[in-house]
């Protein structure tokens, strides 16, 4: 287990820098294209010229690569990669750090990717095993429609949907109400509330985590019906084990490896589905600091949080990974 | 059915399976014709695919010619003319939904044709060829892989000042590409294990021989499968990049558009600008999706 | 005994033909890589390691072993699927092994192949024409265009299929008839060697008689050489007129049907042979019976001296720093790769003039447990 | 060994099995006329049709027959472990010491396997669960059925090991199924079959997978512990060879149900069924050179569309008019053998 651990961290250094690079390239790429973001940002009443440079310096965007179409610009990309090393990610148009701003708001961006995550891990699981046990019966049926047509679902679309029909028509009423109690209302509130910093995302998250919640339920119930097909449940049925054992035991783990699997990609989906839902929901997260950059056309800040979730998400497809490996051997071993 | 058939000097008795003739396609168009579920979501996608490319067909008045909108009708509710209602422009809703059809199924299109053609090629020549092209272009897909989708086209798609059919193609297949190569490429090396792939080399038959013939034939299908869920779910990522600000922009009718115009105003009683737009998005994207679904099932040989 | 002695001198007669295929000191290693981010080679698997051989003309010669002994790679090696690491593969007089282009293509036109997959070896996606028409649109001088479709019938009849079924598809076939459509597929461009790998093992007992009926009957009619590779000891005796035994890459004794199957002298052959039940329960207990301990030691890093040692009761410290060669050794009338060859009958009952009712005797008497 | 395993602490636990009245005086394993049937999308499948023996302890049992005979299924319907639906015990009666199994409740009847009726299977690789350790699986019975603690089930598990033969037991009670060679992995395999000290072993093509040398380490074994423990053993196989060293009688079976049953020695030497007859003619023996192999023309039944009459009488030389209508019955064969033939004198004097 150590070896493989140790393999897969210095396997993950060349790929985030490659990562990096990609993003640092691309966006090169488009600026030398399209022209630079200062300039988009002031429009047709350009400034004088000093204040431009001036600000250019600043956004690290007076390299003179910049100018030269189909340059890669490794230097600026070294001098990023020092920059990134010691935290530094830019400042936003106003000269406020990017990280800084980031860490204010991670910790609610933060909580609503795990309430999404433990949402989607826990129904979607538990709908998964249903159907594959029941398999082509009514419960099967039920949970394969379900699932379709949740995927059908953009997160914008199902969040709009629930903010007017759940937020506003359940729960602005149940607030309201001498009856139902808080956190009930709270649940379903159509935006943040600071003093309730878990309840009020229980909305948002549920939205935020439907999409991934039926890729699980799809991806657990394919499993698991193809692993009750498998000779070792024959095995275990040769035994005597009975249908908890085989079911609780020997077919459940063999079945969440895919899971797990898909657990690594879909951090990247809930990052950028959070960017949807903190605008719908209106929740001071890093998602809404990214949409309310691309209204304002901040574009240092987002290359500075798309740079950082990108991060993020590597690091936790990494732990997914030495997850994915604790649960099967082979991968550990080979 | 298989197992009985009849050879002469084997001797074994003519059992009546004379006429059943077909192919492993031809056994896929049995399975998915015996499916209403294929025929729904078939039909479905023929609906939406004369609605892009033809829209007159379904609504005779573009929401785009002159004197076809009127602000005084902006938001109107539904009528019994109007069963839509008006968008905030003042334009009806049914025609505007119809002739902004196009926009994201054409687009999606376009993304789905230029990530199947790289993936069935990069996938095949990393499958296929093994060794170095392969780990170029598995590393090269990995990075590609790091960067998530939305995120990714957030930062190009928020840099470029003017965003067309052609710009959100382009990036949408920089950052597409990926899933297709990773499926075509591992169902390529299923293939390239198989027997006949060694017959066909030890007769001497060139690789691009081999590949055009066997290898191609023989792992497209799990890339047909997935192509056609993908063009439902860039539908999806259309309408919400439109959505996030980064996609098409006003004054183009596109369905991310109305429904961002349509979401804050809901709130305020307007629901057919959220609803009717959202209805033409999730119909849209789960007839595509089911159709893949119907698809993978019928050709997985695991279901024979 | 008389009649074995005839069957030898016929056979005999036979291996007289010219040499079609010759095979010196052929090598062929596998890198093994390791590497976290770039992949160095490590070490090597020595799948196939110094095999010689000859294949004469109309003759078939067995290639005997357990997996991963190196036999399919050998298979691979003749086909020009694998080229060799080192040594002479020659076709006719003409080495293969350095060929490219359109030499290569057209020295395979003279050696086909046989495989043993009867479902992965005949692409779903293609009708039986069309699989067995394949040679030609790979080698397009070889037929006329308008002569293919007919020339797709005959060979269909030829290996035993009805001719009208040339437009179905592989799956609507049973195993036995898909290995016949293989064959056929082989002979399209008439070759003088046919590699056969694992043909028959697929195959259930009652189609197996069928398939290797046919490929003896095509050796008499098309003066056909085959090299058959297989796991099962009985049907390549049955079908070889020379075989070769291999164990982790090396052949480890050589000699016609009878010299290895009667007179085995090398102490795998020996253990493998003995490890074959014969269907006569009357046996049962009476024939020599060799059990080998442990397993098959990996092929990346064999044991010095003689690959077979570690598992051998023979073994003494020469065997450990001396590799034994395969020549005729003193004693011995065929070549066999061991220091202290002599020879074992394994296959026979060990009492000449069994008796009936000794058979009932339960258990094996006659054990003789290998120990280190 | 035989210390390990009278250690019988195990069966102090009151299962439901002590409710059950085994006569010990019965046969130790009786199938009668097992009929299994699948539903398939071509039609009704009679996988097995009509399939009756007798096995006592000590005793070993060869079932012959090519793949698609129905000769795993009559092992996983003895077992219970038939996958229902799609299959389906249409009839008759698996007995073990007087108690017809058929008639048991589920929630009993999986006190019996493992405990009483054990398996082997083929492909010992796919068999055992790639994600745990071989000690923890094969502790896994003594944990389920006798309620022993986990130190007490992997102490178990290390015993087992060594009863069958694996070196360095101890250690390599820790290792996953991955890590064992394919002989070994089929030991183990056996290990747990024996884990409950079961009376009758079914063992499913035990040795097919493995390479020649293997599989005489294996069926010694097998057969080492079979006769050690008394133990009953049904050895299913297409191997004639196999059979051949080590059943005391033989079951042949065709298109699912048996065609003929005998003593080792008679079935071999005298075969009294035209299929058994081809069969033994059409292999190669390693210690013959030259014969001619007799083809078996044609190609087995499916079983959905089976031939009316006799199975066998589309590819029989010795099939008359009325195999093509009447169905043989099991006639008597004297010297207590069986056979399925209407012409079995004939077959039995040529």
């Amino acid at each position: 287990m150590g070896r493989y651990v140790a393999r897969r961290l210095i396997q993950f250094i060349p790929v985030i820098l490659g990562t990096l690079f990609l993003l640092h390239m691309l966006s090169t790429l488009t600026i030398q294209i399209v022209g630079d973001p200062v300039r988009a940002l002031f429009g047709p009443n350009a400034p004088p010229q000093a204040i431009i440079e001036e600000l250019q310096a600043r956004y690290n965007l007076d390299d003179p690569c910049l100018e030269q179409t189909g340059n890669p610009c490794v230097g600026l990309f070294v001098d990023r990669i020092g920059q990134y090393a010691s935290g530094d990610f830019g400042v936003n148009f106003r000269g406020r750090s990017v990280m800084e701003m980031f860490l204010e708001r991670f910790p609610v961006t933060a909580r609503l990717t795990v309430i999404a995550l433990a949402f989607e891990i826990v129904v979607g699981i538990t709908a998964g095993v249903l159907a594959g046990l029941k398999k082509d019966k009514l419960i099967d049926n039920l949970v394969r429609f379900t699932t379709v047509v949740l995927i059908a679902f953009p997160v914008f679309v199902f969040g709009s949907l629930a903010l007017l029909l759940v937020g506003l028509k359940i729960g602005l009423p149940l607030r309201n109400s001498d009856w139902a109690p808080e956190w009930l209302g709270q649940m379903l509130n159509v935006g943040y509330d600071p003093d309730y910093p878990w309840l009020s995302l229980v909305l948002p998250g549920i939205v935020l985590g439907a999409f991934s919640l039926a890729a699980i339920a799809r991806l657990t119930r394919t499993s698991l019906i193809e692993n009750l097909r498998s000779d070792y449940v024959r095995t275990a049925r040769a035994k005597g084990l009975g249908a908890r054992d085989i079911v609780g035991v020997h077919t459940l783990r063999n079945s969440l490896i895919p899971v797990i699997t898909y657990i690594g990609i879909d951090i990247g989906f809930l990052l950028g589905g959070s960017l949807v839902t903190e605008g719908i929901f209106n929740i001071p997260g890093v998602g809404q600091l990214v949409f309310l950059a691309i209204q304002a056309n901040d574009a240092p800040v987002i290359i500075g949080v798309v740079t950082i979730l990108t991060v993020v998400f590597l690091v936790s497809n990494l732990v997914v990974d030495i997850l994915y490996a604790a649960l099967d051997p082979r991968i550990r071993y080979d | 059915m298989t197992e009985t058939m009849s050879a002469k000097s084997a001797g074994a008795s003519e059992i009546a399976d004379e006429g059943v003739n077909r192919s492993l396609w031809g056994d896929v168009r049995y399975e998915l014709a015996r499916k209403p579920l294929f025929w729904v979501s078939l039909m479905l996608v023929l609906v939406i695919l004369t609605m892009a490319f033809f829209p007159q067909l379904w609504a005779s008045e573009s929401p785009n010619a002159r004197g076809a909108c009127d602000l005084a009708n902006a938001r109107g509710k539904p009528t019994w003319d109007h069963p839509f209602g008006y968008t905030t422009a003042g334009c009806d809703m049914w025609s505007s939904l119809v002739w902004g059809t196009g926009k994201s199924v054409i687009l999606a299109i376009l993304v789905t044709a230029g990530t199947t053609i790289l993936g069935v090629l990069l996938g095949t020549a990393a499958g296929y060829y093994g060794g170095g092209t392969d780990t170029i272009i598995s590393r090269i897909t990995d990075i590609f892989f790091g960067l998530p989708f939305i995120l990714g086209a957030l930062v190009f798609l928020a840099l470029f000042p003017e965003r067309n059919v052609y710009t959100l193609t382009l990036v949408f297949v920089v950052f597409g590409w990926t899933s297709l190569t990773r499926v075509m490429r591992g169902s390529v090396i299923a293939t390239k294990q198989k027997d006949f792939i060694d017959a066909a080399r030890a007769l001497g038959a060139s690789d691009l021989f081999i590949i055009r013939k066997h290898v191609i034939a023989n792992s497209i299908a799990p890339v047909i499968v997935l192509a056609t869920i993908a063009l439902g779910t860039y539908i999806s990522a259309e309408a919400t990049l439109t959505f996030l600000g980064v996609g098409y922009q006003r004054p183009a009718a596109s369905w991310g558009l109305l429904v961002a115009d349509g979401q804050t105003l809901a709130l305020a009683g307007f629901w057919h600008l959220l609803v009717y737009p959202c209805a033409f998005i999730v119909t849209t994207v789960l007839a595509f999706i089911l159709l893949g679904d119907v698809l993978r099932d019928a050709l997985d040989p695991r279901n024979r | 005994m008389s009649t074995e002695m005839s069957e030898q001198n016929s056979k005999l007669a036979r291996a007289d033909g010219d040499v079609v295929l010759q095979v010196t000191d052929v090598k062929k290693y596998f890198p093994v890589k390791k590497g976290i981010v770039f992949q160095r080679t490590v070490g090597q698997v020595q799948a196939v390691d110094g095999v010689s051989l000859e294949l004469r003309r109309g003759e078939t010669l067995g290639v005997v072993g357990e997996s991963g002994c190196g036999k399919s790679t050998l298979g691979r090696l003749l086909m020009g699927l694998e080229r060799p690491t080192s040594g002479s593969i020659k076709l006719n007089g003409r080495e293969i092994a350095d060929l490219k282009g359109p030499e290569l293509r057209k020295m395979r036109r003279n050696i086909q192949i046989v495989l043993q997959d009867p479902y992965s070896s005949l692409d779903p996606r293609m009708t039986v024409g069309d699989i067995v028409g394949e040679p030609y649109h790979v080698h397009p001088d070889a037929l006329a265009g308008r002569d293919r479709r007919t020339t797709v019938q005959e060979l269909l009849d030829v290996v035993g299929l009805d001719p009208s079924h040339v437009n179905r598809y592989p799956h609507q076939f049973s195993g036995g008839q898909r290995q016949r459509i293989g064959i056929a597929r082989a002979l399209a461009l008439k070759p003088e060697i046919i590699v056969c790998d694992e043909p028959v093992s697929a195959l259930d007992v009652s189609v197996q008689a069928q398939v290797v009926n046919l490929f003896e009957q095509l050796q008499e009619e098309f003066g056909l050489s085959y090299v058959f590779i297989a796991h099962d000891l009985s049907v390549v005796r049955h079908i070889s007129d020379r075989v070769l035994v291999m164990y982790l890459g090396k052949g480890v004794e050589y000699g016609t049907e009878a010299e290895i199957y009667e007179h085995p002298t090398h102490p795998y052959t020996q253990a493998l042979l003995s490890a074959v039940s014969v269907p006569d329960p009357r046996l049962r207990g009476h024939r020599d019976h060799i059990v080998l301990e442990g397993d098959v030691p990996s092929p990346v890093d064999p044991p010095s001296g003689c690959r077979f040692r570690t598992r051998c009761w023979k073994a003494e410290d020469i065997c450990a720093t001396d590799e034994p060669m395969l020549v005729t050794r003193d004693g011995a009338a065929h070549p066999s790769a061991c220091h202290f060859a002599t020879e074992r009958d394994v296959v026979h009952a060990l009492d000449r003039d069994l008796r009936t009712e000794g058979a009932h005797m339960f258990g094996r008497d006659g054990d003789s447990t290998a120990s280190r | 060994m035989t210390d390990i395993l009278s250690n019988g602490h195990h069966r102090a636990i009151r299962t439901p099995l002590d409710a059950l009245a085994f006569d010990e005086d019965a046969p130790l394993l009786e199938v009668r006329d097992l009929q299994v049937e699948f539903h398939t999308r071509d039609g009704l499948a009679h996988a097995v049709n009509g399939v009756s023996f007798v096995l006592e302890a000590g005793e070993t049992l060869g079932i012959l027959g090519e793949s698609g005979c129905g000769k795993s299924v009559t092992a996983q319907a003895i077992m219970g472990i038939l996958d229902t639906p799609p299959a389906k015990i249409a009839g008759g009666e698996v007995r073990y010491r007087g108690v017809d199994l058929l008639s048991l409740d589920e929630s009993v009847r999986r006190h019996v396997r493992a405990n009483r009726i054990a398996m082997i299977f083929q492909d010992a690789l796919s068999a055992l669960n790639p994600v745990f350790t071989v000690g923890w699986q094969l502790g896994e019975p003594a944990r389920k059925h006798s309620g022993a603690s986990r130190a007490d089930a992997r102490r178990r598990a290390v015993e087992l090991l060594d009863m069958v033969g694996i070196p360095a037991a101890k250690e390599r009670v820790s290792d996953y199924p991955h890590q064992f060679s394919g002989g070994m992995r089929q030991r183990v395999m056996i290990a747990m079959a024996l884990a409950l000290e079961p009376d009758v072993i079914i063992a499913d093509e035990p040795t097919t997978a493995l390479d020649v040398t293997v599989q005489a380490q294996v069926m010694d074994l097998l057969a080492g512990l079979q006769k050690e423990l008394q133990l009953g053993l049904v050895l299913i196989t297409h191997d004639m060879g196999v059979v051949a060293d080590v059943a005391d009688k033989i079951c042949v079976m065709y298109a699912g149900g048996a065609v003929e049953q005998a003593n080792v020695y008679d079935i071999y030497e005298k075969p009294a069924h035209p299929y058994t007859k081809a069969l033994l003619e059409s292999i190669p023996r390693i210690d013959q050179k030259g014969q001619d192999l007799t083809v078996i023309k044609g190609l087995p039944p499916v079983l959905t569309d089976r031939p009316p009459g006799c199975s066998f009488n589309p590819r029989c030389q010795y099939a008359r008019g009325n195999c093509a209508h009447d169905e043989p019955p099991l006639y008597d064969v004297p010297g207590g053998r069986k056979s399925a033939c209407h012409y079995w004198e004939e077959v039995l004097g040529s």
